[in-house]
């Protein structure tokens, strides 16, 4: 037997396997620790980037769990699958890839940025649970194991952002943060168990196959919406996000960007996977995208007026995030219809998994940067800060190549994304693109001011002492910046090699449920 | 319609808990407010795998040979679900112990100190 | 007054659609096809040679759902000790 | 929190220990009877609560340690994740004890049968598992909430300081 087969198990069972060590590190002390956090990170991020390599070369690859053999998946006689399946394509296995990257970057900042605080081992712990729940929405097949998988994730970062306990403000933003979640939680149960009633089914890909346009399916369908678009942050239930992001250690932050894209990722595989064609109307599509085009400008003119590092940061979120799903809306729209795909449609969905990506990098980065700036400084606020450039150049390099790609400046891989997904919405509605360009405006506008007030100006006496933040940290910023420069210096091996292969995967409805059926027919077995 | 009285006492279940949520100023009384929306979540589950005249879904108990038994399917998903449940509880129950010992109070106007 | 108009708008749209959705379930106690949980009543004994069909789903069947679940009240416990943690624990 | 009368604790001494040999009595019959893992573990951890009520929590946290409670509940998710990377000769989770004669092994008849302790494979063994990590989950929790309730009484006033 071929150990690669076994790929998608071992994503989820090594960092579980490492959370239910990591409270039992604390005999072994510090260093054991540490070198637990690293190695586990360490394993999971080789493991994302097999797991990319093989379904890249190899296809959509399923996984059953518990079969008598891994592509087992119809037992003999039944014309649906009764086991939790795996199920990873391209889309998916990009989505886990970046993940990893940016759990593994929060991982080795957080080593030298939780030194202050005590019970590391219980973060260690969370940490991991976080990112196999992170994992586990991204490769799932089975909609139930979705539910667990999302609330595992949701549960850790609960615990995350409160980690900080002494402050209250930590407090509410995880309790906050976990009334939205644990309803959005519920929500999506409600939509299982309505899809399970009628088909009596709650594999992803037999679902897709047997789908049709009711109440039921409707009903559904507008709870999932719901629920995953409140999680991953879409306006009118934005404010636990500023918040969260805000209050929780920059390294989670990191992570927790992560996380917010696998609920976009299940909107997304809902949407198009499950619904896809079968959709009979055009009212889905469009409440995406003016759900994206509210997020984009509400969240980015609540942003300019932030005072704090943090704030004004997680508010660039809210905004980023409605890129994405008026990239990805405009991509449903033009589903089913073969020239309006080839003309605007895929560009869309191009720009909307493009911008993924690159949204999770240059994010994470500029949460780590702000975090190296409140640990070198131990000021939250903007208007204390100023001429830092001088004792913390590094940090002040990897913030300006962050900025940069976030405010779409050409060269850096945000200004292709952005572009992508201008163009085709430009195609649909002109007034679309234009919103989207003033977005960008301002971005850009925001990000100069944080820059030039906390790194250039006169040098403050207070910050006199201020030291470089220690090596970890500035790795795990690298890492990131690295992956940004690699994205932006290789924009077309970026869209030809990782991009369109995952927009490819999400439009081609048929190839993700014939994994499933087709390995059966061939004799699946062992 | 008394048929589907179950699906009527879900609904309501499920609003009751939702305004609940969204009205109510005390923490406590939120946190009660989830676990209705939890329980009407488990209930709706439960009762769809009711199939009537059906026996218990365990051969040890089955007795008269009869094979007509309910759905197991929505009991071992309520099953996990419920302890999903129990643990999201008892951790909003930590959160609002801490919220308590932090601000002395219980009301959301009090605690509410994160500008929007 | 504003986020109270717009509470009782989100309360009226999740009753409407809980309402409608619930109205095209099928009727109480008598559901429709079910292969799935057919397939479970009939080789649970079988394959899993356990007795309890709904054990035999959750922790055959369907038992990596019960790691996540097993995961959960794990987190949740960590979650709660970091919260009350003492200080200087390290 | 104050122990209760004499009475009361006379009472929950007798009856606690039922509940524990009831609680593993449900853990144990999981793949025969309903209940398994995780009700067994609830009814296990009642078992703390009410000794936790009827005594109070200084003379409980000088009885039990958490750390015990720790190890109980990491270790039977680790024999529980084990179970399933046992099985990965075939996939994640596959049931390999199931019929092949040893522990828990034997196959059972189809249809109503009375039902034999030794069969269902690794089911059994994640029963136990769970219900390890139940009954330590839980406990944990109890005793967590009760030290957070209650700081003067074992952690002491200045825990509501600054974190560094």
């Amino acid at each position: 037997m071929n150990w690669q087969e076994h790929l998608p198990a071992l994503l989820l069972a090594v960092p579980l396997f490492g959370a239910f060590i990591a409270p039992l590190t604390v005999l072994g002390g510090k260093g054991l620790r540490n070198a637990w956090f690293l190695f586990v990170s360490l394993v999971f991020t080789v493991v994302a980037f097999l797991l990319w390599a093989r379904v890249g070369a190899a296809g959509p690859i399923i996984y059953v769990m518990g079969g008598q053999g891994w592509n087992f998946a119809l037992p003999s006689g039944m014309s649906i699958p009764v086991r939790i399946l795996m199920e990873v394509d391209a889309f998916s296995a990009f989505m886990v890839l970046l993940s990893a990257v940016a759990a593994f970057a929060g991982a080795l900042f957080s080593i030298n940025y939780m030194e202050r605080f005590s019970g590391v081992e219980k973060f260690v712990s969370l940490y991991f649970l976080m990112i196999a729940g992170m994992f586990g929405m991204e490769i799932t097949g089975d909609f139930f194991n979705f539910f667990v998988f999302l609330e595992i994730s949701s549960v850790a970062s609960f615990g995350l952002v409160a980690f900080w306990r002494d402050r209250g403000e930590a407090l509410e933003a995880a309790f906050k943060y976990m009334l939205v979640s644990t309803l959005g939680a519920m929500m999506v149960l409600v939509a299982v168990a309505f899809l399970y009633s009628r088909y009596n089914v709650v594999n992803m890909a037999a679902l897709g196959k047997v789908i049709e346009w009711g109440m039921v399916e409707k009903t559904a369908l507008v709870l999932f919406l719901t629920a995953l678009a409140m999680k991953c942050g879409a306006v009118p239930m934005h404010m636990w996000m500023p918040d969260a992001y805000a209050e929780a250690p920059a390294g989670v932050t990191c992570a927790l960007i992560a996380v917010s894209q696998a609920s976009l990722y299940g909107l997304f595989r809902v949407c198009f996977t499950i619904y896809g064609t079968f959709m009979g109307s055009p009212i889905i599509p469009w409440v995406i995208i003016v759900l994206g085009v509210l997020s984009m400008f509400i969240g980015v003119s609540m942003a300019v007026i932030q005072k704090e590092v943090g704030r004004l940061i997680a508010y660039h979120s809210v905004s980023q995030v409605g890129y994405m799903l008026l990239g990805f809306g405009v991509g449903l729209l033009a589903l089913g219809d073969a020239r309006a795909m080839a003309d605007y449609g895929f560009t869309a969905l191009k720009g909307g998994v493009f911008h993924i990506v690159n949204y999770t990098m240059y994010k994470g980065l500029l949460f780590l940067a702000a975090g190296a700036l409140y640990y070198a400084t131990g000021s939250r606020n903007l208007n204390d800060m100023g001429g830092l450039g001088r004792q913390l150049p590094k940090t002040m390099v990897l913030f300006m190549i962050a900025a940069a790609a976030i405010a779409g400046l050409p060269p850096f891989n945000g200004f292709v994304s952005k572009l992508l997904i201008y163009e085709s919405s430009f195609a649909v509605h002109p007034i679309l693109a234009v919103f989207a360009m003033v977005t960008s405006v301002l971005t850009l506008a925001s990000f100069v001011k944080i820059f030039q007030t906390a790194f250039l100006g006169p040098e403050l006496k207070k910050f006199k002492a201020v030291r470089e933040v220690p090596g970890s940290m500035l790795a795990g910023m690298t890492v990131l910046a690295v992956a940004i420069l690699v994205l932006s210096l290789f924009p077309t091996w970026s869209l030809n090699h990782l991009v369109e292969p995952a927009a490819k995967a999400l439009v081609d409805q048929a190839s993700y449920i014939g994994a499933v059926f087709a390995t059966a027919a061939t004799g699946g077995g062992l | 319609m008394i048929g589907n009285f179950p699906y009527l006492v879900v609904g309501i279940l499920f609003v009751m808990g939702f305004v609940g949520l969204v009205f109510e100023k005390n923490l406590m009384k939120i946190a009660i407010a989830m676990s209705v929306v939890e329980a009407a979540t488990n209930l709706f589950i439960i009762t769809l795998g009711y199939r009537s005249g059906g026996s218990i879904p365990v051969w040890t108990m089955a007795g008269g040979g009869s094979s007509r038994m309910v759905l197991p399917t929505p009991q071992a998903l309520t099953l996990t679900a419920i302890v999903i449940g129990l643990a999201t509880t008892a951790l909003m129950l930590s959160f609002v112990m801490m919220i308590y010992r932090h601000y002395g109070s219980l009301d959301v106007r009090d605690v509410r100190r994160l500008r929007g | 007054m504003k986020a109270r108009i717009f509470f009782l708008i989100s309360i009226l749209l999740v009753g409407g659609l809980l309402w409608t959705g619930l109205q095209a379930v099928h009727p109480f106690g008598i559901p429709g096809e079910t292969p799935m949980d057919d397939y479970f009543i009939a080789n649970a004994q079988g394959e899993a040679a356990a007795n309890n069909v709904v054990t035999s789903i959750v922790f055959d069947y369907r038992g990596f759902d019960t790691l996540g679940e097993g995961a959960v009240l794990f987190t949740a416990v960590i979650s709660v000790a970091a919260l009350f943690r003492k200080r200087g624990h390290n | 929190m104050n122990p209760l009368s004499v009475v009361a604790r006379t009472v929950c001494n007798l009856f606690a220990w039922f509940l524990a040999v009831f609680g593993i009595y449900v853990i144990i019959h999981g793949h025969l009877t309903p209940g398994g893992g995780f009700q067994g573990g609830a009814v296990v951890a009642t078992f703390m609560a009410f000794l936790l009520v009827a005594h109070g929590g200084k003379k409980m946290q000088s009885w039990v340690k958490k750390d015990i409670f720790t190890l109980m509940e990491c270790g039977g998710l680790t024999l529980f994740i084990s179970a399933g990377l046992l099985g990965m000769s075939n996939t994640f989770f596959y049931n390999f004890l199931a019929k092949a004669g040893g522990l828990f092994g034997s196959a059972v008849p189809i249809g109503p049968n009375p039902g034999a302790l030794n069969t269902s494979g690794t089911i059994a063994l994640m029963n136990l598992s769970v219900g390890l990590e139940v009954v330590g989950g839980l406990s944990m929790i109890l005793l967590y909430m009760f030290s957070g309730a209650h700081p003067e009484e074992s952690l002491g006033r200045e825990e509501a300081g600054h974190d560094r």
